[in-house]
């Protein structure tokens, strides 16, 4: 049981409850969050990777995990950012209405 | 790429590039969208022509464009593909004509063309397709682009009508694209091949052909308005005219059927499918919508409805022809396919200048629209004669055809199909022809367009007229090189190859000897036409008959018979023509009257004169309908009741006719084991009896005659009558032994009519009456003696001469009698004439009788001694002189008591009295004319036995004996056994409502069930969708995940 | 699962669905046991492409591996990525005021003392260590993206202070957020008419151009994420009517 | 058991927990920032790997950026704005019931 | 290597995008900005054209590969293109160049939404460049990266209308695009750990049914799935494709769902050929058979045109799932070379330039009538007779009647089914038929009638506030262009197939 094997389960673990934060979550910023924490668990398995021959490290899996993480943070401010408007929407909606 | 590749693609090419470009054509220019599509016509049917001449003589026209892998897109043209091409590239011709009158100056006109030449070529490239697949493509094509048509204007009925059509082509066509691409899965490429394309495959295993026939006619049935999917056809008649003219007659519904004699004959093969049991599904379908179309067409009121429902039984006669496994059959069905297309043309056209000019919509709002539109109305009577089979028009041919198919076949049903299905054709064209010609307008007309210089628009005339024209050319012309009958003979022969008889027999020539006799009246005929003319033709009218007689007396003709009856009609109607020129004189109706007695004139003549069977049947039809008129002529309720018997019986007489006929000539032609003779021979006894009075079919006589004015009821128990009996001589097969069972019934009919007809006679009221019952019971004696000449063959050539010799009797004596009833009124005692005249009434009611010395002596001696065989029969042809001296006797009684009642001042009338001399005069001396040459004197002489004179003596004892007796008794009616059949008609009327009724409820039941189930479904479906809304995706797509789980590890 | 997508629904945090519940607990209990079994079945290739890449390391121009394989080896992921990051950008930014200034500071009258520290202390810092990181990138860890991303820190803590905006929808700044990708491109299309193929460096000057990209890169970067965030902050593209009074806690 | 693997262990069961807590605890904003205290541990788990580019860019990145959004977001979408214009309490309660369905 | 794979054409068809993105982004707004945009689209298609010629004349069968970087497969990303691929560039060349045409007149001033073509241009462009990247990507993880790009451009395209629905609508895509990607990332990383690099061709070589490849078959498929909107996980195309901008619709129906549906062909088929079953492509033809029916009885319950459309597309995405179930299973391994590949890429072609046919003329349609509601059209054919007739022709090829391309792919399909035994496909492609002639005659019947309470009554409240701004007459040729080469395609099918035909399995060199 080398610590790359325990972190790549962990990983899994983070994806599994990401994902069942994901179809559970009832708030769409718990759905970010829960997508955010599946991407935290894929990059801690790609890491784990990179690692399972303690000799060598494989740099293959940081360059993707680099990559992932940008991605992940464009997405994510994407979702966040249609998200406030569509809250504004309502707002300046219910202010008319009153 | 030389001419043979390209001609077929640009015929397809033609119609839609003209489509194509009337769409881009704005709206308001019109000149340019007319000259866009009549110029498109002209130069589809100039290359139509092109093809034609190339396939005639040989040439192969193929496009084939790659379509799909190991899949052509294959434009072929083979005889098959260029009859339907030329039908539609014609037709389309006329509809655009008319389209554009009819669209004077509606709305989106330009959508409307544009759609109108898509939907030809549409058309046109399913009648070229090569193979399975193009026809598949054009098939669906053509129901897109009919879509817009039927919605055309807009409002709801024609959407709905355009939804129906829509839901039923789209469910055909998923069923025929599904056969067509199993069929290919399992036999590689489609092409039609003349013989079959499958009959030669090997290991094709037969359950899925059927499977696949199934699918492909149930696929290709809707469009051919087979029973179950036909719904479609009446609803869309909401379209505009044009659009129901063009779909019904052409486009649409012939696509279908020729669907279907392409999958029959060019892919499974007529025998292969018959091996397989298929062709007689199709068939009993086929002659179920047969009847089921006619049937509903009976009880619609909306003429195009009605034009509708025939339509979807004419074309199931189509696929009748192709599913019975015979090449006569078949050429009946291809000639059906132009036939129907050409006649149902017409109609539509009519109804549709009808709805535009008048906006007549209805039946019943048609009466007295021929005074109003004399020629459309002129053009739709000859297509619905045509529809009903009347002989020399179109749809006779391909039922002729037919029928001789059927019996090839030994499908025999198919025979009583067409019998039942020309009887309700019949049934729901007759009433709307009367309407149109013999009932008044009754209410103004719904909306009536001011009467231009013509009765309509030119272009609204025009097409309905040249179409009808074709139906007649058609009709007569059929056995003519070019003619589509010989078109299909060619097909067929193409189809079958090998096994093909030759037709020639059966085909239909109209040959008559001494034609030039005929000119004179058809000259007459057409003069009547022109308003000016009209009043000399009539005063040419006597002149008429005179070639006929010149014929008869100076030309020598080695045929006796015929000589003998041409000369009896002749003389009658020449002194029947004086007559009526002062008898009409002051009529109003008088120009009706002439019209019809020409014509008339001209089938009595016709018959007379004819060599062949069709045209004997075609001149028999002509004199039996244009009489008609002559009964209905006084317009009084008898007149009405009178003529509508009359027509009913001549219907019925045609229809069993033309099956005897058939018969004949089909035994004629290919050898008579099959069947036995006797069914023909009664057959044509029946059919002939009608005209000829055989006894229980006499029935319309005695209350014809009396009704009509009387030149022309002098000219029915004349002359008419005899053509009766000049049938039986004609076709009956006299001389061979094998129907000698029909003589017993013929002889006990024969003598019973003369002996009840006699006593029914003598207790009549009026002269007339009397006189048609002494025609019952004279013609009662030559039903015996014809009896006769059946139970003993050799007799024949004896009686052959004394039966003329009799007929010609009857025929002289009973004009002048009823030529006598015309001067009644110059009969009163005191004028120094009337001595004179009695005697002109004495001298054709004693020869009648047979008094020695007279004609009917005479003729009664030759045929005692040509059946001297029998003792029986000669002692009966004296009794029988007992019962006509009665009739005699109460005839004289009558004329006395109308002499002392109308004992009118006016002095008797020359003019009237001298045809009636001549008459008697002609009544004396027939024998001694040319025909007869009677060397031997002494034969006269020996007409002074005894055996002449004691019936005489015994029929006046009766008389005065039973004179008080008479005068109370009630007078019975006139048509004896008439009140029994319409006991039996009204007892028949109301099982028909019953069962009608009946499945009209079942009908409503079903509506009822579906709509709950409809309703059901629909509640059904909103719950389901709620909590379909997938509030819970995620869930699902877990789930998925576990599928996908576990079909991937196990 | 996105059926029900509320924004101002503060209610309990699952959905309560016990059907979607009871599913999903069971399938992504699979999920992880079958998960589990594959990395412990640690069949498969043991050491990647390691050995791969440290032999071609010095053809790279850089002895950072992970560098060479974002910059070098991969640098067609590199250059899509910032795409990506590009596009969500564009998204995001307001269509209007492209007049405003690129960079501007307000004066305003009540300043927070504590952060007013903390900025002028801490972002010097901050822009000096990325630029070591930038510069170091090529031999020990570190590079464009985490230079980019500490800028972006340091932008976030002056925009709380509301001393300084900057307009992200001028012409300057337009430029600047996509000077990286067309340097990229400039660079790999340039390459394919000298060298033959796609963003194969020529080996004296790889490291030479790896440093270029990677300077434009974070510069874009910093500017992206500091505009992602802004788009948040900044009042007058979401025209909230509530613009006087916003208090930070 | 060497102290390295305590250690690893410790930080994976941390790491789970706050990966748990930071979808479902009881309010938006402590979810928050459990996630970026998720964020910080996984750039040291990122650390004990190995991966040291991968742990900076996560602490800036990851923890960061993304923390900072989701703080801005928050903030945006927090019900106290309508409180702060017409402080009454019914407001409040009208947005929180007003919770259209959207299907 | 010949000239194809070493040129400038390849990496030249993604980069083109980009920069016609960058420079939308720079110049902003001005005169110019339609002129450039069509001359981009212009150049962009002229370049697919030539590739597609060289492709074709060099008839090798196997695929071109160009190297970036010069590092080769395993370390370095290469550019793979073969004959489904091209056929792939060749359309979205072809509908780029249609749809920027339609666009540049649809955001012009005269539909006042000129500042929104602001946004517009640059995502445009950047989903064209994903697009093109990921139909060339031999390389698993650079083809996450496209279906990045593709995802996030696309969700902020639906966003542009900017109204509530929109708004919802895009989260929604893009929420449902980023659980769809982690999937594949995850999937991704286990056929890295397996097989140790990222090349699909490699990956290919060592694919086996060991049981990480089959979890990563898995976990590929449940997350394409979800972004292909396939029946059960469809819930958000509807809404997506119904509120975004007409072009932006008719791209996103015609191409965006087929880049994923791409993506699932070459793993399903070439690259982990291996470790799929038979009984999993049943699975797959279900859910595809049930998605017909489905969509189609949605189409037919709508009552907005846009959202009948979009559902339209669902059901037709069923029709190439039976793509599946009906390929071979030659000895557990299914090849796309057999005649099911050949109806699924003329589906996919069919119902590219149907879809975007119809979407252009409904929006055109919209745009006239001033909205979106169905009932609204009635008498519509009067006023606009072109667009109507582009909306049958479209509506025709969907259906699959004769004249157009739909006919031949549903013939193709139909003999396929036939071929392979399984008829109970058969019965759902008919019914799926006459259900899409159901909504399609629905639109058509009342185009047609001239109801004259509506057509006539200018007090109608729905035509008289809203100005229907007469529809200008690019878009409407720029639909009928789409039309007419839909029913070109139905004339004659070797065009398309000779070119998927070179379809090889990736691993085949």
């Amino acid at each position: 049981m080398t610590s790359a094997l325990l972190y790549s389960m962990a990983g899994l673990a983070l994806f599994a409850i990401g994902f069942f934060g994901v179809v559970v979550a009832s708030h769409v910023m718990r759905k970010i969050l829960a997508l955010n924490v599946m991407g935290v668990g894929i990059f801690m398995f790609l890491i784990a990777l990179a690692k399972r021959n303690p000799l060598v490290v494989d740099p293959l899996p940081h360059a993707l995990v680099l990559t992932g993480i940008v991605i992940a943070v464009a997405g994510t401010a994407l979702a966040l950012n249609l998200m406030v408007r569509i809250h504004h929407m309502d707002q300046s909606s219910q202010e008319q209405s009153k | 790429m030389n001419m043979s590749t390209l001609l077929p693609a640009f015929i397809v090419l033609c119609p839609l590039l003209v489509g194509l470009a009337v769409m881009a054509t704005p709206e308001h220019r019109s000149l340019q969208r007319r000259s866009l599509n009549i110029g498109g016509a002209l130069m589809t049917l100039s290359l139509i022509a092109m093809l034609l001449s190339g396939v005639v003589n040989g040439l192969d026209f193929e496009t084939r464009l790659p379509l799909l892998p190991n899949i052509d897109f294959v434009l072929h043209g083979d005889a098959l593909s260029l009859l339907f091409v030329s039908l539609s590239g014609l037709l389309w011709l006329f509809t655009t004509i008319y389209a554009i009158g009819y669209f004077k100056n509606s709305a989106n006109r330009s959508r409307f063309f544009a759609f109108f030449s898509l939907c030809v070529g549409a058309t046109i490239g399913l009648a070229l397709a090569g193979n399975l697949v193009t026809f598949l493509i054009f098939y669906e094509l053509l129901t897109l682009v009919t879509y817009p048509l039927i919605a055309h204007k807009g409002n709801a009925a024609s959407i709905k009508a355009a939804r129906t059509y829509l839901v039923y082509t789209m469910i055909g066509g998923a069923l025929l694209l599904t056969g067509v691409v199993w069929l290919k899965v399992l036999a590689g490429p489609l092409d039609f091949t003349s013989a079959g394309l499958l009959a030669e495959l090997p290991g094709l295993n037969n359950s899925h052909l059927q499977i696949i026939f199934v699918l492909l006619i149930a696929g290709l049935g809707v469009k051919a308005a087979l029973f179950p999917l036909h719904a479609w056809l009446p609803i869309s008649m909401a379209a505009p005219a044009p659009v129901s003219a063009l779909l019904h007659a052409v486009a649409v519904v012939k696509a279908g059927a020729f669907g279907i004699v392409r999958v029959v004959y060019d892919i499974y093969g007529v025998e292969f499918a018959s091996d397989l049991g298929l062709t007689v599904l199709l068939a009993v379908i086929a002659g179920f919508t047969i009847i089921y179309g006619s049937v509903k067409a009976l009880s619609q009121d909306d003429l195009k409805r009605r034009l509708a429902y025939s339509t979807v039984s004419q074309v199931s006669y189509i696929a009748l022809g192709t599913a019975i496994a015979g090449p006569i059959a078949t050429i009946g069905g291809l000639v059906h396919l132009v036939h129907q297309g050409l006649m149902k043309i017409t109609l539509f056209f009519c109804a549709g200048n009808l709805a535009e000019t008048l906006g007549v919509h209805k039946i019943s709002q048609m009466n007295g629209a021929g005074k109003r539109m004399p020629l459309t109305m002129a053009a739709f009577t000859i297509a619905a004669f045509g529809m009903i089979g009347v002989p020399p028009i179109a749809g006779f041919v391909s039922k002729w055809y037919l029928g001789v198919g059927a019996l090839e076949a030994q499908a025999y049903w198919v025979l009583g199909v067409l019998a039942i299905s020309s009887l309700l054709n019949a049934s729901y064209f007759l009433p709307i022809i009367h309407a149109i010609w013999f009932k008044e307008q009754d209410q103004p007309w719904p909306k009536e367009v001011p009467k231009l210089r013509l009765e309509t628009h030119w272009m609204l005339l025009l097409p309905p007229l040249i179409t009808a024209f074709f139906v007649l050319a058609v009709g007569l012309f059929a056995s003519s090189a070019y003619s589509p009958l010989t078109w299909s003979a060619l097909i067929a022969s193409r189809e079958y190859q090998a096994i093909f008889p030759n037709i020639s027999g059966i085909a239909l020539k109209y040959s008559t000897g001494h034609l030039w006799v005929l000119i004179l009246p058809t000259l007459l005929l057409f003069a009547m036409a022109f308003k000016t003319l009209r009043a000399k033709v009539i005063r040419l009218i006597p002149l008429a008959p005179l070639p006929a007689l010149l014929a008869a007396l100076l030309v020598v003709n080695e045929d006796k018979v015929e000589q003998s009856f041409l000369l009896l009609t002749s003389a009658i109607w020449f002194i029947a023509a004086l007559y009526a020129q002062t008898y009409m004189a002051n009529d109003d109706k008088r120009n009706r009257f002439y019209l019809f007695f020409i014509l008339t004139m001209i089938g009595n003549l016709g018959v007379v004169l004819s060599q062949e069977i069709s045209s004997f049947i075609a001149f028999f039809a002509l004199m039996s309908f244009s009489a008609y008129p002559l009964i209905l002529h006084s317009e009084s309720d008898e007149a009405k009741s009178a003529a509508t018997t009359y027509i009913r019986w001549v219907i019925f007489s045609e229809i069993v006719l033309f099956l005897g006929l058939v018969g004949r000539t089909y035994y004629a032609e290919f050898g008579t084991n099959e069947l036995p003779v006797v069914w023909v021979s009664t057959l044509l006894i029946i059919g002939f009896g009608v005209k000829a009075g055989l006894a229980t079919l006499h029935v319309w006589l005695p209350k014809a005659h009396p009704v009509a004015p009387i030149p022309a009821s002098a000219l029915l128990s004349a002359v008419m009558v005899k053509v009766g009996l000049l049938g039986w001589i004609r076709f009956l097969p006299l001389g061979d032994a094998s129907i000698n069972v029909l003589a017993q019934p013929m002889m006990v009919l024969g003598f019973t009519a003369t002996f009840l007809a006699a006593i029914y006679g003598a207790l009549q009221d009026n002269a007339k009456t009397v006189l048609a019952y002494s025609t019952v019971s004279q013609l009662g004696i030559i039903v015996a003696s014809i009896g006769f000449a059946l139970a003993t063959p050799d007799s024949w050539a004896l009686l052959l001469p004394a039966i003329v010799l009799f007929a010609m009797h009857h025929g002289f004596a009973k004009a002048s009698l009823f030529f006598c009833v015309g001067l009644s009124s110059a009969l009163k005692p005191g004028h120094k004439l009337t001595p004179f005249l009695w005697l002109l009434v004495l001298v054709p009611a004693l020869s009648l009788i047979g008094l020695p010395l007279s004609s009917g002596a005479l003729a009664k001696a030759a045929l005692k001694d040509a059946t001297s065989s029998w003792p029986l029969f000669s002692t009966l042809l004296v009794m029988s002189a007992i019962g006509t001296t009665l009739l005699m006797g109460r005839f004289i009684e009558l004329m006395k008591e109308q002499a002392i009642l109308k004992a009118s001042s006016a002095k008797p009338n020359w003019r009237l009295i001298l045809p009636t001399a001549l008459s008697a005069l002609m009544c004396l001396s027939y024998f001694y004319t040319p025909p007869f040459e009677f060397k031997q004197f002494q034969t006269i002489v020996s007409t002074l036995s005894w055996s002449a004179v004691w019936p005489a003596f015994t029929g006046l004892l009766i008389i005065f004996a039973t004179k008080k007796l008479r005068a109370k008794l009630p007078v019975p009616p006139a048509g004896d056994l008439l009140i029994v059949y319409q006991a039996l008609a009204r007892l028949s009327a109301k099982t028909w409502q019953k069962i009608a009724n009946l499945n009209a409820s079942i009908a409503q039941y079903i509506d009822m069930t579906l709509g709950h189930l409809h309703l059901w479904s629909l509640s059904v479906s909103r719950r389901l969708s709620k909590q379909l809304t997938l509030d819970t995706p995620g869930t699902v797509m877990i789930v998925m995940l576990a599928a996908l789980l576990y079909t991937f590890l196990t | 699962m996105f059926n029900k997508l509320d924004i101002e629904y503060d209610g309990p945090a699952v959905d309560k669905s016990a059907l979607s519940l009871i599913a999903s607990v069971l399938v992504v209990g699979l999920l992880l046991a079958v998960t589990i079994k594959i990395v412990l079945s640690d069949k498969g290739h043991n050491t990647g492409l390691a050995p791969l890449i440290t032999q071609n390391i010095e053809l790279s121009g850089v002895t950072n591996p992970i560098t060479a394989v974002l910059l070098n080896f991969r640098a067609y992921d590199t250059l899509l990525e910032i795409a990506v990051l590009l596009v969500v950008v564009l998204a995001i930014l307001p269509t209007r005021d492209h007049h405003a200034p690129f960079f501007k500071r307000i004066e305003v009258s009540k300043q927070n003392l504590v952060l007013l520290a903390l900025q002028r202390w801490i972002t010097p810092a901050v822009v000096i260590f990325a630029g070591y990181l930038l510069w170091a990138g090529a031999h020990q860890p570190g590079g464009a993206f985490q230079a980019g991303a500490l800028l972006a820190g340091a932008s976030v803590l002056m925009f709380q202070s509301d001393t300084y905006q900057v307009n992200y929808t001028s012409f300057m700044a337009r430029v600047l957020l996509v000077l990286s990708l067309v340097v990229f491109i400039t660079i790999g299309t340039a390459l394919i008419w000298f060298e033959g193929s796609l963003l194969t460096y020529p080996l004296a000057f790889s490291g030479l151009l790896i440093l270029l990209i990677e300077t434009c890169a974070t510069v874009s970067i910093t500017l992206a994420l500091a505009s992602l965030y802004s788009s948040f902050i900044a009042s007058e593209n979401i025209s909230v009517t509530d613009h006087k009074h916003r208090t930070i806690k | 058991m060497n102290l390295v693997m305590i250690f690893d262990a410790l930080l994976i069961f941390s790491m789970l927990t706050l990966g748990w807590m930071s979808i479902f605890s009881l309010s938006l904003f402590r979810c928050i920032v459990f996630f970026v205290c998720l964020g910080l541990l996984a750039a040291i788990a990122w650390g004990q790997l190995g991966a040291f580019d991968v742990a900076i860019a996560e602490a800036a990145i990851g923890a960061g950026i993304t923390g900072a959004l989701l703080l801005a977001a928050w903030n945006r979408i927090r019900p106290h704005r309508t409180k702060a214009i017409e402080p009454n309490l019914t407001n409040a309660k009208t947005s929180q019931k007003d919770t259209r369905e959207h299907v | 290597m010949n000239y194809l794979s070493s040129s400038l054409l390849l990496p030249a068809i993604v980069f083109l995008p980009l920069l016609a993105a960058i420079i939308a982004f720079i110049i902003g707004r001005n005169r110019l900005q339609g002129l450039i945009n069509i001359s981009f689209s212009l150049t962009q298609f002229l370049l697919v054209v030539l590739t597609t010629l060289l492709f074709l004349d060099e008839q090798t069968d196997q695929s071109e590969r160009y190297v970036i970087g010069g590092w080769g497969a395993p370390l370095g990303i290469d550019l793979i293109v073969d004959g489904f691929s091209i056929l792939m560039l060749a359309l979205t060349g072809l509908l780029t160049l249609l749809i920027t045409l339609y666009s540049a007149s649809y955001f012009s001033d005269k539909y006042n939404a000129s500042e929104k073509s602001l946004r517009f241009w640059p995502l445009w462009w950047f989903l064209i460049s994903g697009l093109n990247a990921l139909f060339m990507s031999a390389d698993a993880f650079n083809i996450y990266v496209c279906l990045e790009i593709i995802g996030l451009s696309a969700a902020a395209l639906v966003a542009l209308q900017g109204n509530r629905a929109a708004l919802q609508a895009a989260l929604r895509y893009l929420l449902v695009g980023l659980l769809g990607s982690l999937f594949y990332l995850f999937a991704i990383a286990i056929l890295y750990r397996s097989h140790g690099t990222l090349d699909l061709m490699q990956i290919a070589e060592t694919a086996s049914h060991s049981f990480p490849d089959k979890v990563a078959m898995i976990l590929i498929t449940i997350g394409l799935l979800l972004k292909i909107a396939l029946f059960p996980l469809h819930f958000w195309l509807p809404p997506a494709h119904a509120n975004a901008p007409t072009p932006v619709s008719a791209i996103l129906s015609a191409l965006v769902v087929k880049a994923s549906l791409y993506i699932l062909i070459k793993f399903w088929f070439d690259v982990l050929g291996e470790a799929t079953t038979f009984g999993a492509s049943q699975v797959l033809g279900a859910l595809g058979g049930t998605g017909i029916i489905y969509g189609s009885w949605c189409a037919f319950r709508a009552t907005q045109l846009k959202l009948l459309i979009a559902y339209s597309t669902v059901a037709q995405l069923g029709y190439i799932f039976l793509l599946f179930p009906l390929s071979e299973y030659s000895m557990g391994v299914s090849s796309f070379t057999g005649s099911a590949s050949q109806a699924a890429v003329y589906f996919i072609v069919a119902h590219a330039c149907a879809k975007a046919a119809m979407f252009l003329a409904a929006g055109n349609l919209i745009l006239a009538q001033g909205n979106g509601e169905i009932a609204k059209l009635k008498g519509i054919a009067v006023r606009e007779p072109l667009n109507v007739l582009v909306f049958a022709i479209a509506g025709i090829s969907l259906i699959g009647l004769p004249p157009s391309a739909g006919f031949i792919a549903k013939w193709l399909l139909l003999t396929t089914a036939f071929e392979s035994g399984q008829w109970w496909w058969v019965i759902v492609v008919i019914t799926g038929g006459l259900l899409g002639a159901m909504y399609l005659f629905k639109v058509l019947s009342l185009a047609f009638s001239t109801d004259p309470a509506v057509v006539e009554s200018p007090t109608a409240k729905s035509t008289a506030p809203v100005s229907s701004v007469p529809v200008s007459s690019v878009m409407t040729t720029v639909a009928l262009i789409l039309a007419l080469i839909t029913l070109a395609l139905g004339l004659n099918a070797e065009f398309i197939l000779n070119i998927s035909n070179t379809v090889t399995e990736v691993n085949g060199i």
